[in-house]
C-alpha cells in the first residue's frame, strides 16, 4: 500500500518500501539485448521510413545504433532470446482472446453508459486479490489487460502481486482473477 | 615664433594653466604645503602669461587662436581682444592676492576640505580667463558652466544646511540662467548662423527675416542668463553666497563670478547686438531702466544691513547695475567707464571683502554694531578698509574715480540726464551706507570686556587665552594683512595711473574698435 | 472544405482559453491549457500547417503542460482568482 | 484596475477590428501574402537544395539564420533556467532516505546514523519520495526506446515529411522526460547527467553555428551550404540537402538538451533530487 | 567591395555566439577562462564593427546575403550608417561592460560564471543582431534572444529582482508578440518582410487601413520594450534591482537599440511621407516624448534611491530621443541619433558609479553616497563626468546632443519639446545637486574633526576599488569627453548620413 | 468517401465538445485530467481522418503518433502530481 | 471495400460516442474513468482499423507502410491507454478522492 | 446562408485570434497570479500564431510538401497548390520562442514563490512594501 510507505519510521535502517531494483542503474549491457533492440527498431524504422536507398538505410542504422545504445536495458533487461521468442508468440496468441473480451466488456459498458436508470446499474467497488505471479513483465500484462477490459481498472500492484481493482460493477468485477490470470501465466512460461 | 609660448600659443597656455594646476592640487592632496605652493605657482604664471600678451594685442591686434570645430560655423576658439584681455588681467592679478589671502585664511581657521577648496578655485579661474578669451558664445558659455558649477562647492563649503541651501539657490539661479543663455545662443545660431563676437554686432543682418521683437526676446534671454551680474530680480543668489568663506565671497564678488556676467552682458550688448542695433531696438533704454532700478533698490537693502558681508553683497549689487547702466548709455566715454569699472570694482571690492574676512577671522566678529572701536585695534585693515568704502563712491584719490568720471562724461554725451542723476545719487547713497561702519570703526567704543590694547600682535596675546588656534598660526596672519594692502595700495594707484597693466590702453583700444574713436 | 470543423475547434480554443485563466485551481489551468495546445495543433493540421501542427502537439501538448505541472508541483496549486 | 484593463483591451480589439477591415479575402490564393515571396519558395525548393518539404527547406536554408537564432533562444532559455534556478548548496537534514540498489529497499538512516556514499549500491532519495507505480514503469521503459526511435526518424526524415530537428529535439526530451517521471529524477540524471545535457545544448547549438562558419571559410556567405559541396564531393544542390540535414541534427541536439535541463531544473527547482 | 571585407560583418554577431556557446562548457573547468573568453568575443565584435563602420564610411551601405539568398527571399544584414554607428555604439558599451562584470559575478554569482557569461554573450548577439539585420522577422528573433538573456540577468540581482524581472517578461513578451502581430498585418497585405522590400511596396498601400494599424502596433510593441512614457511601467524595478554589472550594460544598451528599431521603422520601412505628413506619427511621437522627458524628471525627483533615480533619468533621455526623432527635421534627428550614443555612454557612467558604490557600500540609496568624494575620489570624478554629461554641460556630448535637438525643436517650432527639454536640464541639475550634496559635505555643521584625518583613516579600512572596475569607467570618462570635443567628426562623417534621405 | 470521412470528423468534433464539458466543468482537477484525456484520444483519429481528406495521410500519420506519445506524458505528469502531493480538495478550493 | 470502411468506422464512433456519453453522464470520477478510458480504447481500434483499411485500398508499398504505422499508432495506444488510465485511478487513490458509493447500498 | 453570416464564417478565424488575444491580455493585466498571467501571456502568443497561420490559408491547395506521386521533380511545380509555407516557417519560430519564454517565466515563478511564499501578485506587493 503505498499510503504505508510513510508510517513510524525511527529505527535506523528500516525498510520502508520494498520496490523493483531499478533496472536503470544497473549497467547490464549484455550483447544480446543489445542486438534484439537494435533488430527490433531497425524493423520498426523500415515501418516508419518507408525509403529505402543507400542513404536513408544507413540513417536508420545510425539511428538504431543510437537507440539500442542507450536504451538496450530497458528494453530488454534480461531475458534469454528463446524464451524472449516463446513469451512472445505465446502474446499473440493471447491477443485474440483479449480483444474478444474487450469487445465483449465494451458492449457491458455501453449498456450501462447508454441505460436510462444508469445510477441504478452500477455498483462501484475495489476488488482486492493476490495473484501468484512473482515475475513483473506478467504482473505488468496481467494489470494491463484487467484495465483494458472494461468495468475493471487497475487501481495498483505490488511487486509481492497484490492487486486491487476497481470495478463498475458486480458483473465486471466477478471474474477477477480467474481465466485472464491463467492465460497470462501461460504466456509467460509460468 | 614657436613653441609653447609662441604668441599664438598663449592663450591655450592661459586656460591650460588652471586645468593643470587643478589637477596638481588634486594629486597633492595629502601636502598642504606642496598644494598651496602648486596655487601660487599657478597663479603666478597665469598672470605673467596674461600680462605678456597685452603688449602684443596692443600692438598688433587680437590673438586668434582656434582648436577645433565644435558645431558647423563655430569653433572652439579663443580670440584675445583688448576687452577680453581686460577682464583676463583683472581676474589672473588678483588670483595671487586671493590666493596668498586664502593660504591665510584657510590655515588660520583650519577649514576642512581645503583640497576641494583649491581645486575649485583653480577651476573657477579657469572658467573666468576662458570666458575672457573665447571667441564666440559658444564657447564662453562652456566656460561660463564650468564656472558656475566649479564655484557650487565653494558657495557651500561651510557645508552647514544654510551653506548648502545657498549654494543650491546658487546653482538655480545660474544654472536656470544658463538654459536661457543657451537659447539665446540657439537663437543667434538660427538667425545668422554664426555667433563669433565682432566689434560691430552680428544681429544686425537678422532684423531683416526676424522681427524685432524676437530679437528683443532674445536680449532678455541673453540677460536673463546673465543673472551672474545680479541685476534687479534675480540677484537675490548674491546675498545668500555670502555664507560662503571670505575668499569665496572675495572671488564671487571681484574676481570672477558676477564680472563674468557684466563682462557677458558688455559682450553681448557691443559685440553681438552692436550699439546700432541696440538702439534701434531701443535696449539701451530697457537696460539702463532695470540697472537703474537695481542701483536705487540695491542701496536701499544696504542702508538696513547689520551684517557686513551682507551689506557689501549689496553694494556689489549696485555697482554691477552701475556698470550695466554704463553699458546701456551706449556712448564711447560711458562704455569705456564701465570697463574701466570692471577692473577698478575689482580691486576695490576685494580690498573691502579681505578687510571684511580678516576682521572675522580675526575678531570674530560679523555685524557692523560690533565694530566699535576695532579701527584702533587693527589700523591696516581698517585703513585698506577706508579706502575700499571711499572707492566706492568715486572720492577723487581712488580708482573708483576715474570710472565714475568716464561714465558721467558718457552720460552727459548720450544726453540721458535722468540716468546722470541716478548715477549720482547712487553714489550718494553709497557715502550713507558705509557711514555706520566708518564711524564705528573709528569713532566708536570698543566695549570694555573686550578691550585690546597695542597693536595687533598684543591683540593675539590677549585672546590666546580665549582661542587657542590664532597664536598658534601667528606667522600666517600675515598672508592675510598682506594681500588686503597691496590692492588697497592698487586702489590709489589705479587713480593716479590708470595705466597699470596696459589696463587704460586696452579700454581705449576696445571702445575704438566697437565705437571707431572715443 | 471543411469550415464546420474549424469553427467547432475554434469554438472550442475558446471555451479552453477562458476556462484556463478562469479555473481556480492551477493544475486545472495548466491540464486545461494543454488541452487547450491539443486543440490549436488540431486546427493548424486543419488548415495544413503541418509542421506547425507537429510542433505545437510536441511541445504545446507535451512539454510545456509538463513545464506547468512541474512549476505548479513546486509552488502551490491555490490561487485567489 | 479591471475596469481600466478592460478599456484597454476593448480599444485594442478595436483597432485590431478596424485594420482587420483591409484584409485580402480569407484563404485566398491571389493574396499579396501568396503571390510575392513564397512562389519563389514553392517552385524552386526541389531545383534549389531538393527538400520536397518546403517548411523544411525556408526553415533551415532559405532563412536558416532566422533558424539558429531560434536554436538560441532556446539554448538561452536552458542557460537561463540553469542560471537561475541551480542551486548547489544542500541542507544536510534532507539526506535521510536511501535506496539499496540490489535489493530495491528504501532506508531512512538516523540522525547522526552513519550516511552511505553515492554509489553503485546505495543512491539517496528525498523526503517526498513515494514508491513508483510498477505499471507506468515498465510501460515507460517498452516505449522509451521506441518514442527516441521516432524522434531520431522524425529528425532525419524532415526532408519528406513534417518534422525536423526541433520536433525531433523534443521528442526525445520527452522521452527523457519520460522516463523522469516514471522512474524518478535521480534516475533519469544518472542516465544523462546535467553536465552532459548542457554540452548537448552547446553542441546543437555549435553545429548549426559551426556549419554556418564552415560554410564561410569554404569561401561563401555564412550559411550558404552550396560551400559544403567542395567536402562532400557532389553537386552543390545535394549538398544543401545534406547541410540542412547537419543543421536539423544540430538543432534537434540541442533541443534536446534545452528541454531536458529546463525539466531537471523546474521540477526540482534546481535542487536535482526527486523531481516531480 | 571584396567579399573579404564582408565577412567581417559577420563575424560580429558570430563572435559572441561561439563564445556564448562555449563558455557554459568552459565554466567546469576554469572559471577564469570564461572572463577572459568573454572579453575575447566581445573585443573581436568591437573590431569588427569598428571596421565595418570604416568600410561604410569610405564605401556607403553594405549588405551581406546569409545562406547566399537573395533578400526577398532570404535574410540580409543591410548595414548603412545608422547601423553602422549602432553597432559601434552597442560593441563598444558591451565592451565596457564585460570588463566591468568580474567582480559582482564573483561575488555574487558564485559557481555560475559560465551561465551569466553566456547570458551576457547572448545578450550582446542579440542586441547586435537587432541593429544588423534587415528583416522584420529576424529582427523579432534576435529581440527575444535579447529579451530573454536579460530577463534572467536581471533576475539575478538583490531582492526584489525577481518580481521584477517577471513583470518585465510578461510586459516584454507582450510588447515583442505585438510587434510580431504588426509585422503579420505587414506581411498580409504585401507579402514580403525584408525592410528594403517593404519600403519599395509599401508606398502603394499608404491609404490602407491594415498597413496603419500594423504601423500602430509595431510602435506599440517596440514602445513598450524601450520604454517609451506610458508604458515604462517595468522599468524602473526591473534595473534598479538588477545586478549593478548587467544594470550598467543592460540599462544603456536595450532602449537605445530600440529606439534604433523606431527610427528604423519610421524613417526606413515606412517612408517620411507616411509617417511624418500622412498620419502625423511622428507629431504624436514627440508630444510623447515630451511627456516622457517631464514625467521622468518628476519621478527622478521623488527618488532616494539612486539606481532608481537613474532608471527614471533613462525614461527622460528615452524621451529626449523619441521626441527628437518626432520632430523628424534633419538637425533634430542628428541630434537624437547622436544623443544615443551620448545617453548609452553616460548612462553606463553612472551606473558603472552605482556599482562602485555597491561594491563598497553594498548599498545604492543616495544615502549610501555620503562621503563618496573623499573615500572613493575616482568614483566621484567618474560620478561627476556623468552627471555633468546627463545636465549637458559643454566638453561632454550630452551638451550637444541636445544642442541639435533645441535647435531642431526649434527650427520645427515645437515649442513644447524645447521647454521640456530645457526644464529636464534643470531637474537633472537638482537631481544631481541632490546626490553631490550627499557626496560632497560630509561634515555637516560645526566640523570637528579636520579634513586630513578622515582622509587617512579612509583609505587604510575599505576595500580598494578593483582595476576591472576602474578601467572601463575611466574609458567611459574619456569617451564621453571626447564625444563632446569630436563631436563635429562623428556626425560629420556618420550621423549626417546616417539621417534618411526625404527629410 | 471523403464526405464519410468529413462527417465522422465533424461527428468527432461534436464528441470533443461533449468531452470538454467535462474538462472544463469537471469537479476536480482528475476530472478535467480525464476529460482532457479524452479529447487526446479523439485528437489522435482527427488527425489521421483530416490527413485522408487532404489525401496525404502518410504526412499525418506521424503527427498522430507524436501526438499520441506526448498525451501520455501529459496525463502521466498531472497524475504524477497527485501522487506526490497529497489533498485534492485540501488546497484547491473546487465548486 | 469502402463499405466495409463505413460499417467499421461507424462502429468506431459508435464506442466513442459511449465514451463521451458515458464521461457526462456518469456520476463520479472512477466511473467516469471506465468510460474514457475503455470504450474510447476500443474506438479507437476500430476507427484505425477503418482507416488503415481504407489506406490499404490503393495497395502499393507507401500504402502498405501507412497502413502499418497506423496500427504501430494503434499498438502504441493498446500500451498507454491502460498505463494512463491507471495513472490517473492511482492518482486519485493516492490523493485520497473516495470511490463514489451508490446511496443506501452496503452500509 | 446570408452574406453577412458567410462573412463571419469565412473570417472566423480572425474574430477567433482577436478574441484569443484579448482573453490573453486581459489575463496578463487583471489575473492576480503569476502562472495564471504567464497562461495568459501564452494564450497571447498562440493568438497571433493563429493568425500568422491563417495568413498562410490557400484554399484548394495542399499542405506545403512536394508531392512525388504527383508532380515530382521533372514535372513543374505551382505555386498555387501548395500552401503558403513562410508563415508556416515563422510560426515554428514564434512556437519555440513561446516555449523558450514559458520556460524562464516559470522559473521566474518558482523562484519568487521560493522568496516570497506566494504567486498572489498583491501579496508580493504587500510584502514589498513592507520592507
Amino acid at each position: 500500500m503505498p499510503d504505508q510507505s510513510r508510517g513510524n519510521l525511527n529505527s535506523e535502517g528500516q525498510i520502508l518500501a520494498k520496490d523493483s531494483p531499478s533496472p536503470s542503474n544497473q549497467k547490464r549491457k549484455s550483447l544480446t539485448s543489445f542486438i534484439l533492440t537494435f533488430l527490433a527498431s531497425f524493423v520498426i524504422w523500415l515501418i516508419l521510413s518507408g525509403k529505402f536507398d543507400l542513404f536513408h538505410i544507413s540513417l536508420g542504422i545510425i539511428s538504431c545504433l543510437i537507440v539500442a545504445y542507450t536504451s538496450a536495458d530497458l528494453l530488454l533487461p534480461q531475458q534469454k532470446l528463446g524464451h524472449l521468442i516463446k513469451v512472445w508468440l505465446r502474446f499473440i496468441r493471447y491477443l485474440p482472446w483479449l480483444l474478444y473480451q474487450i469487445f465483449i466488456a465494451n458492449l457491458h459498458v455501453m449498456y450501462l453508459v447508454l441505460h436510462p436508470r444508469m445510477n441504478q446499474l452500477i455498483a462501484p467497488g475495489i476488488i482486492r486479490f493476490k495473484s501468484k505471479f512473482s515475475d513483473e513483465m506478467s504482473l505488468f500484462i496481467f494489470a494491463n489487460s484487467i484495465t483494458l477490459t472494461p468495468g475493471t481498472i487497475t487501481v495498483y500492484v505490488t511487486v509481492d502481486g497484490n492487486y486491487a481493482v476497481h470495478a463498475i460493477d458486480r458483473k465486471s468485477g466477478e471474474p477477477l482473477p480467474g481465466e485472464m490470470e491463467q492465460r497470462v501465466a501461460n504466456i509467460m512460461g509460468e | 615664433m614657436t613653441g609653447m609660448f609662441g604668441i599664438e600659443y598663449r592663450p591655450l597656455s592661459a586656460v591650460l594653466l588652471p586645468i593643470i594646476v587643478a589637477f596638481l592640487i588634486l594629486l597633492s592632496n595629502k601636502r598642504p604645503n606642496l598644494r598651496e605652493s602648486w596655487t601660487l605657482l599657478g597663479s603666478v604664471l597665469l598672470f605673467l602669461t596674461v600680462s605678456s600678451m597685452s603688449p602684443i594685442v596692443l600692438a598688433e591686434g587680437p590673438i586668434q587662436w582656434t582648436w577645433f570645430n565644435l558645431l558647423p560655423n563655430i569653433d572652439f576658439a579663443f580670440n584675445v581682444d583688448a576687452f577680453g584681455l581686460v577682464f583676463a588681467t583683472t581676474s589672473s592679478s588678483l588670483w595671487i592676492l586671493v590666493s596668498l589671502y586664502s593660504i591665510g585664511y584657510m590655515r588660520s581657521l583650519k577649514e576642512h576640505a581645503q583640497t576641494r577648496y583649491y581645486f575649485c578655485f583653480a577651476l573657477a579661474l579657469l572658467g573666468a580667463i576662458g570666458i575672457a578669451l573665447s571667441s564666440n558664445l559658444v564657447t564662453m558659455f562652456v566656460f561660463y558652466e564650468i564656472l558656475t558649477l566649479s564655484t557650487y562647492p565653494l558657495v557651500a563649503h561651510e557645508e552647514s544646511p544654510e551653506a548648502i541651501s545657498a549654494g543650491h539657490k546658487y546653482l538655480a539661479y545660474l544654472l536656470g540662467g544658463g538654459v536661457f543663455f543657451l537659447i539665446g545662443i540657439l537663437m543667434t545660431y538660427l538667425l545668422v548662423g554664426t555667433t563669433d563676437f565682432n566689434a560691430h554686432g552680428i544681429l544686425s543682418p537678422a532684423l531683416g527675416p526676424a522681427s524685432k521683437l524676437t530679437l528683443q526676446v532674445v536680449f532678455f534671454c541673453f540677460l536673463l542668463g546673465f543673472a551672474k551680474a545680479a541685476w534687479m530680480p534675480v540677484h537675490s543668489w548674491l546675498p545668500s553666497a555670502m555664507i560662503a568663506p571670505t575668499p569665496v565671497s572675495a572671488l564671487l564678488h571681484a574676481v570672477a563670478v558676477v564680472k563674468a556676467g557684466v563682462f557677458g552682458v558688455i559682450r553681448i550688448v557691443c559685440y553681438i547686438y552692436g550699439i546700432d542695433l541696440m538702439q534701434e531696438l531701443g535696449l539701451g533704454l530697457a537696460l539702463a531702466s532695470i540697472a537703474a532700478f537695481t542701483i536705487v533698490v540695491a542701496n536701499l537693502y544696504a542702508i538696513g544691513q547689520d551684517n557686513l558681508k551682507r551689506m557689501l553683497a549689496y553694494s556689489t549689487i549696485n555697482q554691477l547695475s552701475f556698470i550695466l547702466i554704463a553699458v546701456a548709455l551706449l556712448s564711447p566715454m560711458a562704455v569705456a567707464g564701465a570697463m574701466l569699472h570692471i577692473t577698478f570694482h575689482g580691486f576695490m571690492k576685494i580690498t573691502l571683502f579681505l578687510c571684511a574676512g580678516a576682521i572675522t577671522a580675526i575678531s570674530g566678529k560679523k555685524a557692523i554694531s560690533e565694530f566699535k572701536g576695532l579701527g584702533r585695534a587693527m589700523p591696516i585693515t581698517m585703513t585698506a578698509f577706508l579706502i575700499g568704502a571711499f572707492g566706492m563712491f568715486g572720492a577723487p584719490p581712488l580708482a573708483g574715480f576715474i570710472s565714475k568720471w568716464h561714465v558721467v562724461l558718457g552720460a552727459v554725451q548720450s544726453g540721458q540726464l535722468v540716468f546722470l542723476t541716478i548715477i549720482l545719487i547712487g553714489s550718494i547713497l553709497d557715502v550713507v551706507y558705509f557711514c555706520p561702519v566708518i564711524i564705528n570703526t573709528f569713532f566708536g567704543k570698543m566695549p570694555e570686556t573686550e578691550t585690546l590694547k597695542g597693536d595687533l600682535e598684543e591683540k593675539v596675546e590677549v585672546y590666546s587665552e580665549k582661542v587657542e588656534r590664532l597664536e598658534t598660526k601667528r606667522p600666517i596672519y600675515y598672508f592675510m594683512i598682506i594681500p588686503l594692502a597691496i590692492t588697497a595700495v592698487f586702489s590709489i594707484i589705479f587713480c593716479i595711473l590708470p595705466n597699470t597693466f596696459s589696463i587704460y590702453d586696452l579700454v581705449q583700444m576696445a571702445v575704438k574698435d566697437i565705437f571707431g574713436g572715443m | 472544405m471543411n469550415w464546420q470543423i474549424e469553427f467547432i475547434i475554434l469554438t472550442m480554443v475558446i471555451i479552453l482559453g477562458i476556462g484556463a485563466i478562469t479555473v481556480k485551481d492551477l493544475l486545472g489551468a495548466g491540464i486545461l491549457f494543454g488541452a487547450y495546445s491539443f486543440m490549436m495543433c488540431l486546427l493548424w493540421a486543419i488548415m495544413g500547417a503541418v509542421d506547425v501542427a507537429f510542433t505545437e502537439a510536441s511541445v504545446g501538448a507535451g512539454v510545456s503542460t509538463v513545464f506547468f505541472i512541474s512549476a505548479v508541483f513546486r509552488t502551490t496549486r491555490g490561487t485567489k482568482d | 484596475m479591471k475596469a481600466f484593463a478592460l478599456i484597454i483591451v476593448i480599444l485594442c480589439a478595436g483597432l485590431l477590428i478596424y485594420g482587420t477591415s483591409d484584409f485580402p479575402p480569407w484563404s485566398d490564393p491571389e493574396s499579396p501574402a501568396s503571390t510575392h515571396v513564397s512562389p519563389y519558395y514553392i517552385e524552386h525548393t526541389i531545383e534549389d537544395t531538393s527538400v520536397p518539404n518546403i517548411v523544411t527547406s525556408v526553415l533551415a536554408d532559405y532563412r536558416g539564420f532566422d533558424t539558429m537564432f531560434e536554436t538560441i533562444v532556446i539554448f538561452t532559455a536552458g542557460i537561463a533556467c540553469f542560471f537561475l534556478l541551480r542551486v548547489t548548496k544542500r541542507e544536510d537534514h534532507e539526506s535521510r532516505l536511501y535506496h539499496h540498489l540490489v535489493t530495491g529497499v528504501t532506508l531512512r538512516i538516523k540522525e547522526g546514523g552513519k550516511l552511505p556514499d553515492e554509489s553503485e549500491e546505495f543512491r539517496r532519495v528525498d523526503t517526498e519520495w513515494v514508491p513508483y507505480s510498477l505499471i507506468i514503469k515498465i510501460t515507460c521503459r517498452l516505449i522509451v526506446p521506441f518514442i527516441m526511435l521516432f524522434a531520431l526518424y522524425v529528425i532525419a526524415h524532415g526532408h519528406h515529411s513534417p518534422g525536423g530537428g526541433f520536433q525531433g529535439g523534443v521528442i526525445i526530451g520527452a522521452a527523457m522526460i519520460l522516463f523522469a517521471i516514471s522512474n524518478d529524477l535521480r534516475a533519469a540524471i544518472l542516465r544523462l547527467s546535467e553536465k552532459m545535457a548542457t554540452f548537448f545544448c552547446s553542441a546543437g547549438v555549435f553545429i548549426y553555428a559551426g556549419t554556418g562558419l564552415l560554410c564561410l571559410l569554404l569561401g561563401l556567405n555564412f550559411l550558404d551550404y552550396g560551400a559544403l559541396a567542395k567536402i562532400l564531393f557532389t553537386d552543390p544542390v545535394t549538398a544543401r540537402s545534406h547541410g540542412i540535414l547537419a543543421v536539423e541534427i544540430g538543432v534537434g541536439i540541442a533541443v534536446m538538451g534545452v528541454v531536458v535541463s529546463i525539466y531537471y531544473n523546474l521540477s526540482s527547482a534546481g535542487k536535482h533530487d526527486e523531481g516531480l | 567591395m571584396n567579399p573579404g571585407q564582408n565577412d567581417i560583418i559577420i563575424l560580429m554577431v558570430v563572435a559572441p555566439l561561439f563564445a556564448s556557446i562555449i563558455v557554459p562548457i568552459v565554466g567546469w573547468r576554469a572559471k577564469k577562462l570564461c572572463y577572459s573568453l568573454t572579453i575575447l568575443a566581445v573585443l573581436i565584435s568591437l573590431f569588427s564593427s569598428l571596421i565595418t563602420a570604416k568600410t561604410v564610411m569610405n564605401h556607403g551601405p553594405v549588405q551581406y546575403y546569409l545562406g547566399g539568398w537573395k533578400p526577398p527571399w532570404g535574410i540580409e544584414f543591410y548595414i548603412d550608417h545608422l547601423n553602422a554607428f549602432i553597432a559601434v555604439v552597442v560593441t563598444f558599451i558591451s565592451f565596457l561592460g564585460v570588463i566591468f562584470s568580474k567582480t559582482n559575478v564573483e561575488n555574487d554569482l558564485p559557481n555560475k560564471e559560465g551561465a551569466f557569461y553566456s547570458l551576457f554573450l547572448l545578450l550582446i548577439t542579440g542586441l547586435l543582431g537587432i541593429v544588423l539585420t534587415g528583416d522584420m522577422f529576424n529582427l523579432f528573433v534576435f529581440l527575444e534572444v535579447a529579451s530573454l538573456s536579460s530577463y534572467a540577468l536581471i533576475a539575478m540581482g538583490e531582492k526584489g529582482a525577481m518580481y521584477a524581472s517577471f513583470r518585465y517578461l510578461l510586459i516584454g513578451t507582450v510588447g515583442a508578440s505585438w510587434y510580431m502581430l504588426g509585422v503579420g498585418y505587414l506581411y498580409i497585405v504585401t507579402g514580403s518582410l525584408n525592410m528594403a522590400n517593404l519600403s519599395e511596396l509599401l508606398p502603394a498601400l499608404y491609404q490602407s487601413k491594415t498597413i496603419l494599424v500594423g504601423f500602430a502596433f509595431i510602435l506599440f510593441g517596440v514602445g513598450i520594450k524601450m520604454a517609451l512614457f506610458p508604458l515604462h511601467a517595468w522599468l524602473p524595478d526591473a534595473y534598479t534591482y538588477a545586478p549593478s554589472a548587467v544594470s550598467a550594460m543592460v540599462a544603456p544598451l536595450m532602449t537605445k537599440v530600440m529606439i534604433y528599431v523606431v527610427i528604423r521603422v519610421i524613417f526606413t520601412v515606412f517612408q517620411p511621407e507616411f509617417t511624418v505628413d500622412m498620419i502625423q506619427a511622428t507629431s504624436i511621437l514627440s508630444w510623447f516624448g515630451v511627456l516622457a522627458i517631464l514625467f521622468g524628471g518628476i519621478m527622478a525627483l521623488s527618488q532616494t534611491d539612486f539606481k532608481r533615480m537613474l532608471c527614471y533619468i533613462i525614461v527622460g533621455e528615452i524621451g529626449y530621443i523619441v521626441g527628437g526623432v518626432g520632430i523628424a527635421n534633419a538637425t533634430a534627428l542628428k541630434g537624437a541619433i547622436f544623443h544615443i550614443l551620448n545617453d548609452a555612454l553616460m548612462m553606463v557612467c553612472l551606473f558603472f558609479v552605482a556599482g562602485m558604490v555597491m561594491y563598497r557600500k553594498k548599498g545604492h540609496r543616495i544615502s549610501d553616497f555620503k562621503g563618496i568624494f573623499r573615500e572613493m575620489p575616482f568614483a566621484a570624478i567618474i560620478f561627476t563626468v556623468g552627471a555633468l554629461a546627463v545636465i549637458g554641460v559643454p566638453p561632454t556630448g550630452g551638451f550637444f546632443s541636445k544642442w541639435y535637438l533645441l535647435l531642431g525643436g526649434i527650427e520645427a517650432k515645437h515649442w513644447g519639446f524645447v521647454v521640456a527639454l530645457l526644464i529636464s536640464t534643470l531637474i537633472n541639475v537638482a537631481l544631481f545637486a541632490r546626490v553631490f550634496d550627499k557626496g560632497l559635505y560630509v561634515h555637516g555643521h560645526g566640523s570637528d574633526h579636520s579634513s586630513e584625518s578622515t582622509d587617512h583613516s579612509s583609505g587604510t579600512l575599505v576595500q580598494k576599488t578593483p582595476l576591472s572596475m576602474w578601467i572601463p569607467a575611466v574609458i567611459v570618462i574619456l569617451a564621453i569627453l571626447l564625444a563632446g570635443i569630436f563631436n563635429q567628426a562623428i556626425l560629420k562623417n556618420i550621423v549626417q548620413f546616417a539621417v534618411p534621405s526625404g527629410l | 468517401m471523403d464526405s464519410i470521412f468529413f462527417y465522422s470528423a465533424l461527428f468527432f468534433s461534436i464528441l470533443m465538445l461533449l468531452s470538454l464539458y467535462r474538462a472544463v466543468f469537471g469537479p476536480t482537477v482528475l476530472d478535467r485530467l480525464v476529460g482532457v484525456n479524452a479529447i487526446g484520444s479523439k485528437t489522435t483519429v482527427l488527425l489521421i481522418l483530416i490527413g485522408l481528406m487532404y489525401h496525404r495521410v502518410e504526412m499525418f500519420v506521424d503527427i498522430a503518433l507524436a501526438y499520441a506519445t506526448l498525451n501520455f506524458l501529459a496525463v502521466l505528469a498531472a497524475s504524477r502530481y497527485f501522487q506526490k502531493r497529497k489533498g485534492l480538495y485540501d488546497e484547491a478550493p473546487t465548486e | 471495400m469502402d463499405i466495409v470502411v463505413t460499417i467499421i468506422l461507424i462502429g468506431g464512433l459508435f464506442f466513442f460516442a459511449g465514451g463521451a456519453i458515458g464521461i457526462i453522464r456518469l456520476p463520479e470520477f472512477y466511473c467516469r474513468l471506465h468510460a474514457a478510458g475503455q470504450l474510447d480504447t476500443m474506438g479507437v481500434l476500430w476507427t484505425m482499423a477503418a482507416l488503415a483499411l481504407y489506406v490499404l485500398d490503393d495497395f502499393s508499398l507507401g500504402a502498405i507502410l501507412t497502413s502499418l504505422k497506423i496500427i504501430l499508432i494503434v499498438f502504441f495506444l493498446f500500451i498507454t491507454s491502460p498505463t494512463a488510465t491507471h495513472a490517473i485511478v492511482d492518482a486519485g487513490v493516492r490523493a485520497g478522492l473516495r470511490p463514489w458509493r451508490k446511496r443506501g447500498a452496503e452500509e | 446562408m446570408g452574406d453577412l453570416a458567410k462573412e463571419f464564417v469565412t473570417t472566423y478565424n480572425y474574430w477567433v485570434y482577436i478574441i484569443l488575444m484579448m482573453i490573453g491580455l486581459y489575463a496578463v493585466m487583471v489575473k492576480n497570479n503569476l502562472v495564471k498571467k504567464i497562461i495568459g501571456m501564452n494564450i497571447v502568443q498562440t493568438a497571433i500564431i493563429l493568425f500568422f497561420i491563417s495568413i498562410g490559408a490557400k484554399r484548394g491547395a495542399t499542405i506545403p510538401i512536394i508531392a512525388h506521386g504527383h508532380n515530382g521533380g521533372e514535372h513543374a511545380v505551382h505555386a498555387a497548390d501548395y500552401i503558403n509555407p513562410l508563415p508556416h516557417v515563422l510560426m515554428l519560430t514564434a512556437i519555440v520562442v513561446a516555449v523558450a519564454t514559458l520556460g524562464v517565466a516559470l522559473s521566474l515563478a518558482i523562484k519568487i514563490y521560493q522568496e516570497y511564499g506566494t504567486l498572489e501578485e498583491d501579496d508580493i506587493r504587500t510584502q514589498t512594501r513592507e520592507e
